[in-house]
């Protein structure tokens, strides 16, 4: 039983398909990076693994645990904008991620003073520390998303999901998150899914990278038929194709054979 | 060189400012002038002099009978008025706006609702309002709150809708049940939207107080004005109408200040 | 002297009053004013107040209005008015009406909704008066505008009120436990309701005088021979049908008769109760700042008496037009 | 599951839809049970049935003495004079906003004066207006056009202001002279403000309309609710209310459609 | 006499200088890159240089005529963002750069169809005829500014202005740009100064690199004195120092001495 595990998912929105037949199985700590043509529903599936959305047919589960139906701690999330609170300061940004969790949604005393020394050495970690009492409008956007990222691990996720997170930073700003992303991630094992616009990226980053695309085409009609996972490279053997799909995803098979 | 690009310089410009105020007041003396000099006990442009005079003894002097001086009365029965009426549409209003916008069930049962009964005209509901709200004070306030709730309502339901899905996903991602996402997340933001609303409103808030005043009533700024107006005492609704304009100007001035106070990360940006 | 041709009156709804709208409808007014070569139009306003205010900032030559009105507003604004017409009195049309039983001196203490500065407040002071009492003694007036004293009576808080017709027939039918305890038919020929002509135009323009009275007392004719035809045309523009109308009727003492009214500005009741008129609206402080005393403004009559300031005649009695009209002389 | 993450199916949203509406006219309809059972007579909450058989007459019986039907009669009058009022305050608003928002002297002289006017309460100026503008229809429309005039510059000034400085310069460098930025710059990109606009201020145009027809008028909405408010007679005065709403919520939704359509631009997006 | 000189300008604001004895020398076809720190008054010295202010000291004359006092046809513009006309379709934005010169502000009859033609002509050159009837709100970030730089050119400026025109795309996108903007100033001939972040970007593309900075540094108040322009590279030598700083800059030396 893997970590993640997608099975034969399928997504549609006002009956036009979006996504068929999804198979993919993910271990703990691997590093997934989708990428596909713009609209192909990479951002539809990176919804579905939050639980935002659940698939028309098919499951996904974390841990084998049963299919979530709405977001929730065990699943961080970052998007490539609006990931912050804009109201709130960068230090209190980090705090909410505990204080959220409360009843009441803050927290007092010595918890609060607790969350407080914690919030400041995740500040350290990413590197906000100097800004900590400023509004996240009077930032970058690199540092924006650096607090964006800061927030969702205070959470203790055990998924990380990444909706092009980089891709409204400009190329300097970009490859310092790389280096800070690929640091962060070495320290903490986490598992994480990544959509990104830039296959260099997906390859850099990844240990997988995941292609979404048709695979049925009617020309009469291009909207018809969904996307699904058409390539599931191995970026760690540097971007060798991944020769077991069929091992893999007993669904495309004409006799499908499990596999857990 | 383009009109657009001519910028006066600081004193012209202090000058330009000035320059509607002294063309009214000029205009008005001299109005004023000519029908005096028709006859002298004209009640409709009284002299500035006069005018002065008045609104002097309005602010200073008290009542023949009572003592009390009325202005302030009046000024403090129609700020209390106008206080709960406000005070109540704008509490009304967020907690409404707030469910409509991001409880999808009660989006669904009061949108439509809410839109409808924004264009009723209040002011022809008054008698049923004084049935079941008697006349006195509160059919005042239940006026003005009805006038302006259902479009404050309206308003900050879009406001909420309008913050961006991913704030509310991510707060679920850290852990926010619906109750910390209304406080923590849409209030907050909400809020400053809430002042702008009340802005917007108290100009129609005015409005509804004093048509209310009028109806029944025997203390406040607009009972005044519409009882001199029975013997044309235009020096006092004069002396009323600028006072009420600076009580206005006052609280818009006052709400603009604690908008930008209350809310620095409004103003952050790079 | 100002000769013009065209003139302009104002008048809104009441009983009383009614006539002038359908003056103006009939074309009577037009038959009449074409017959002295002049053009008078006849405007209705709805607000009362806003009529006499229009007239006395010179939009109107003329204005139906109260004694009482006419000497607040246009005579204490300095604007010399003439009554050129005395259409009736209210002989009951103007009441004192409490919720349930007890009379005018159980007021004490009890607040009382009213047009604050009417009539209506002039008939309160005059009912309390009989009884020995004062405003001071009530728990306070309460200015409510007559458009919404019916849905007013029927609230909890109002005890009280004091209002005209139609209002008053209205919630006297509509409520069981409504009584009037004073009404205006106790005061007889003290609320006069008038149609006041600017003093200066009348007396550079004789034919507009001459046009109005005629055509005024052509309706009063058409009216006391009980044309129902005409009396159904008013009672629909005030709101009403003709049983409403008729019962408000009886409530008037309308003067059908131009000698009757000239016997109503002639009499000698007249000059007192203009002189206790005043002294109720200094009181109140109507008759505004310069107003040193109730006698500020002269009120003349027909036969020459003035009371009042003799300097500062503002408001004129004028039965000239009328005893043309009882002569037959138009 | 959080109550924001229920989302009703399509049957459920539309029953919730409706399920306001129901509920006020259920308790309407009991209201006025109660009071018919204890008074007959009563005229506050006439019989829904009643309030039917009252609104088909209004609507196809024609007056005993003229013919016409009154209320179509009202409607019309009264729809000029929205439609006049609200054209005018339009009209001056876009000027004066967009001359504030271009040109740097409207702007020093204009606005600290338009702040100012924009909070003087128009109602008690009735007096003064009539007597400058008669009793006819002028003073009616002027009344709106004060009414809603500067709150609408000051917006639109403010919407003038918001463009972006590089597009006017960008004009410039093209060549463009003050006037052509107004026409093809900064108009286009106003126009659908001025629509919001009105959307906005129709609530408080009907008001001063109503306002205006209760003091002098024989003819309109508002003049025949002032009549018949003094007989109580209820069915007439919701009708009318009723009536109005669906005038109101018609030229809403058209407004509403015309800018959508008008402005494509708008909701182009990636 | 070269082509653009700016001579001993001075600019600042509420009694802070920003810049400072700002001279130098274009010739007619030069591509100027102008970088420097962020806030040290390089967007103030386009909008000098494009009459949107005058300086409060000095002049700035193109071809030997008096200094401008507004912008106008000769100077075009591209800002990072809101170049072009949200509520005109692609190609009303480029007939606009002929019709805005108008009285009426419109072209019309043959006028306008001849206009029309030569804008199509011109969306083909930059890439945007299939796009030409479409709102700038639905095109892509680089598209936008293709367009705005498509639509300064149709009014045939004699300098084009460029304040970091690509500081919004993504990597890809602007080195399409670059490509793009070379092209073109090949076809051209154009005077141009270009603003920007990117070093590299500047050297790429600019004949000439002008590094604005503060020579002198108060620390007691940073704000004190304005920047000046502390370097000039040949970048078309491939970054070598220009050595002759002192021949066209005798205000910096103690005798100055004159050099048309
Ligand atoms: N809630 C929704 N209702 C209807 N259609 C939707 C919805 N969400 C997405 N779609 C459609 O589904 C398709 C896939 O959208 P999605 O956002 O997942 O694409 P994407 O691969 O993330 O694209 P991009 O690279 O542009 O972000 C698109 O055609 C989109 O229009
Ligand atoms: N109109 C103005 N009024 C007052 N100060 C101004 C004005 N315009 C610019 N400044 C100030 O002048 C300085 C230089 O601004 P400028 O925009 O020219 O910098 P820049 O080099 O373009 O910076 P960036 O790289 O961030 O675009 C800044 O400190 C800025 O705050
Ligand atoms: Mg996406
Ligand atoms: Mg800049």
């Amino acid at each position: 039983m893997s970590f993640v595990s997608v099975r034969d998912v399928w997504q549609a929105y006002d009956g036009r398909s979006i996504l068929e037949r999804v198979n993919v199985e993910v271990e703990e700590g691997e590093f997934i990076s989708i990428v596909g043509a713009s609209g192909c529903g990479k951002s539809t599936f990176l919804r579905m693994l939050l639980a935002e959305e659940v698939p028309v047919r098919g499951a996904i589960s974390i841990d084998g645990g049963a299919p979530a139906v709405e977001p929730g701690r065990e699943r961080g999330v970052v998007f490539q904008r609006y990931s912050v609170f804009p109201h709130m300061t960068v230090r209190e940004n980090i705090i909410a991620a505990e204080g959220f969790a409360k009843p009441s949604g803050w927290l007092f005393g010595s918890a609060r003073k607790a969350a407080r020394n914690r919030a400041d050495a995740m500040l350290v970690r990413i590197g906000l520390n100097h800004v900590a009492d400023q509004y996240p409008a009077s930032l970058s956007g690199g540092m924006q998303q650096r607090l964006a990222i800061g927030q969702a691990l205070t959470a203790k996720p055990r998924v990380l999901l990444l909706d092009e997170p980089f891709g409204a930073l400009d190329p300097g700003t970009r490859l310092q998150m790389h280096d800070f992303l690929t640091e962060l991630r070495a320290e903490t094992g986490m598992t994480v899914f990544m959509v990104t616009h830039d296959l260099a990226e997906g390859f850099k980053l990844g240990d997988r990278v995941l292609v979404f695309d048709k695979v049925r085409w009617d020309p009469m009609d291009p909207g018809l038929h969904g996307a699904t996972i058409t390539y599931d490279f191995d970026a760690r053997d540097g971007g060798v194709p991944f020769q077991h799909i069929l091992d893999r995803y007993p669904s495309l098979a004409p006799e499908p054979v499990g596999k857990a | 060189m383009r009109i657009i690009n001519h910028i006066p310089t600081r004193p012209t410009a202090v000058l330009l400012a000035a320059l509607p105020f002294v063309a009214v007041l000029v205009a008005y003396a001299i109005g004023s002038e000519i029908r005096l000099a028709e006859n002298p006990a004209d009640k409709l442009l009284p002299a500035p002099a006069q005018i002065g005079a008045t609104a002097l003894r309005l602010f200073t002097e008290g009542d023949r009978r009572t003592g009390e001086i009325l202005l302030w009365k009046d000024t403090w029965a129609s700020l209390m008025r106008l206080l709960f009426g406000v005070g109540i549409a704008a509490t009304v209003s967020l907690v409404l706006g707030m469910a409509i916008g991001l409880v999808p069930y009660v989006r669904r049962l009061m949108s439509g609702f809410v839109a409808v009964v924004s264009m009723v005209p209040p002011l022809a509901l008054l008698p049923i309002l004084f049935i079941v709200f008697g006349l006195g004070e509160v059919s005042k306030v239940v006026l003005i709150v009805i006038g302006i709730t259902p479009i404050m309502t309206r308003d900050l339901a879009q406001r909420v809708l309008d913050i961006p899905k991913e704030q509310i996903v991510k707060a679920q991602t850290l852990g926010a049940s619906s109750w910390v996402i209304v406080a923590r997340v849409a209030l907050p933001q909400v809020l400053p939207r809430l002042i702008a609303n009340i802005r917007l409103s108290l100009g129609s808030a005015w409005l509804f107080l004093i048509a209310a005043e009028a109806v029944a009533s025997d203390v406040g700024l607009g009972y005044r004005i519409f009882l001199v107006r029975r013997y044309l005492a235009m020096d006092v609704i004069l002396t009323y109408v600028l006072w009420i304009t600076a009580l206005a100007f006052v609280i818009d001035w006052a709400l603009k200040t604690i908008s930008r106070r209350a809310f620095p990360w409004l103003e952050a940006g790079l | 002297a100002e000769e013009k041709t065209e003139f302009k009156l104002a008048w809104s709804i009441y009983v009383g009053w009614m006539p002038w709208g359908y003056l103006e409808d009939s074309g009577i007014m037009d038959k009449w004013a074409e017959k002295y070569g002049i053009d008078v139009e006849i405007v209705q306003i709805n607000d009362y107040v806003e009529s006499i205010n229009q007239y006395t900032a010179g939009q109107f030559d003329g204005v139906s209005a109260t004694n009482m009105d006419t000497l607040s507003i246009p005579a204490g604004g300095g604007i010399d008015t003439t009554a050129l017409i005395v259409g009736d009195y209210s002989n009951g049309n103007d009441a004192v009406i409490v919720k349930g039983d007890g009379g005018l001196a159980d007021l004490k203490g009890k607040p009382v909704n009213l047009v604050e500065l009417s009539v209506s407040h002039y008939l309160l002071a005059r009912g309390l008066d009989s009884v020995g009492l004062s405003e001071r003694d009530l728990g306070g007036v309460v200015n409510t505008s007559d458009a919404d004293m019916i849905a007013a009576y029927t609230t909890d808080d109002v005890q009280a009120v004091v209002t005209w017709n139609p209002l008053v027939s209205e919630i006297l039918n509509s409520s069981d436990d409504a009584r009037a305890v004073f009404d205006s038919s106790q005061i007889p020929g003290e609320i006069l309701d008038l149609m006041v002509v600017n003093t200066q135009t009348l007396a550079d323009n004789p034919a507009f005088g001459k046009a109005v009275a005629g055509a005024w007392y052509e309706v009063m004719g058409l009216m006391a021979d009980g044309d129902e035809e005409v009396l159904t045309a008013m009672a629909e523009a005030s709101g009403t049908d003709l049983k409403g109308y008729k019962a408000q009727l009886a409530a008037t003492e309308m003067f059908y008769a131009p000698a009757d009214a000239v016997a109503q500005a002639s009499s000698a009741e007249l000059p007192t109760t203009m002189t206790e008129v005043a002294e109720f609206l200094f009181d109140k402080g109507i008759l505004g700042e310069g107003a040193p005393s109730a006698d500020f403004v002269g009120v003349a009559y027909p036969d020459g008496t003035v009371t009042g300031d003799a300097a500062n005649v503002k408001f004129r009695f004028d039965t000239t037009y009328m005893q043309m009209a009882a002569d037959g002389a138009l």
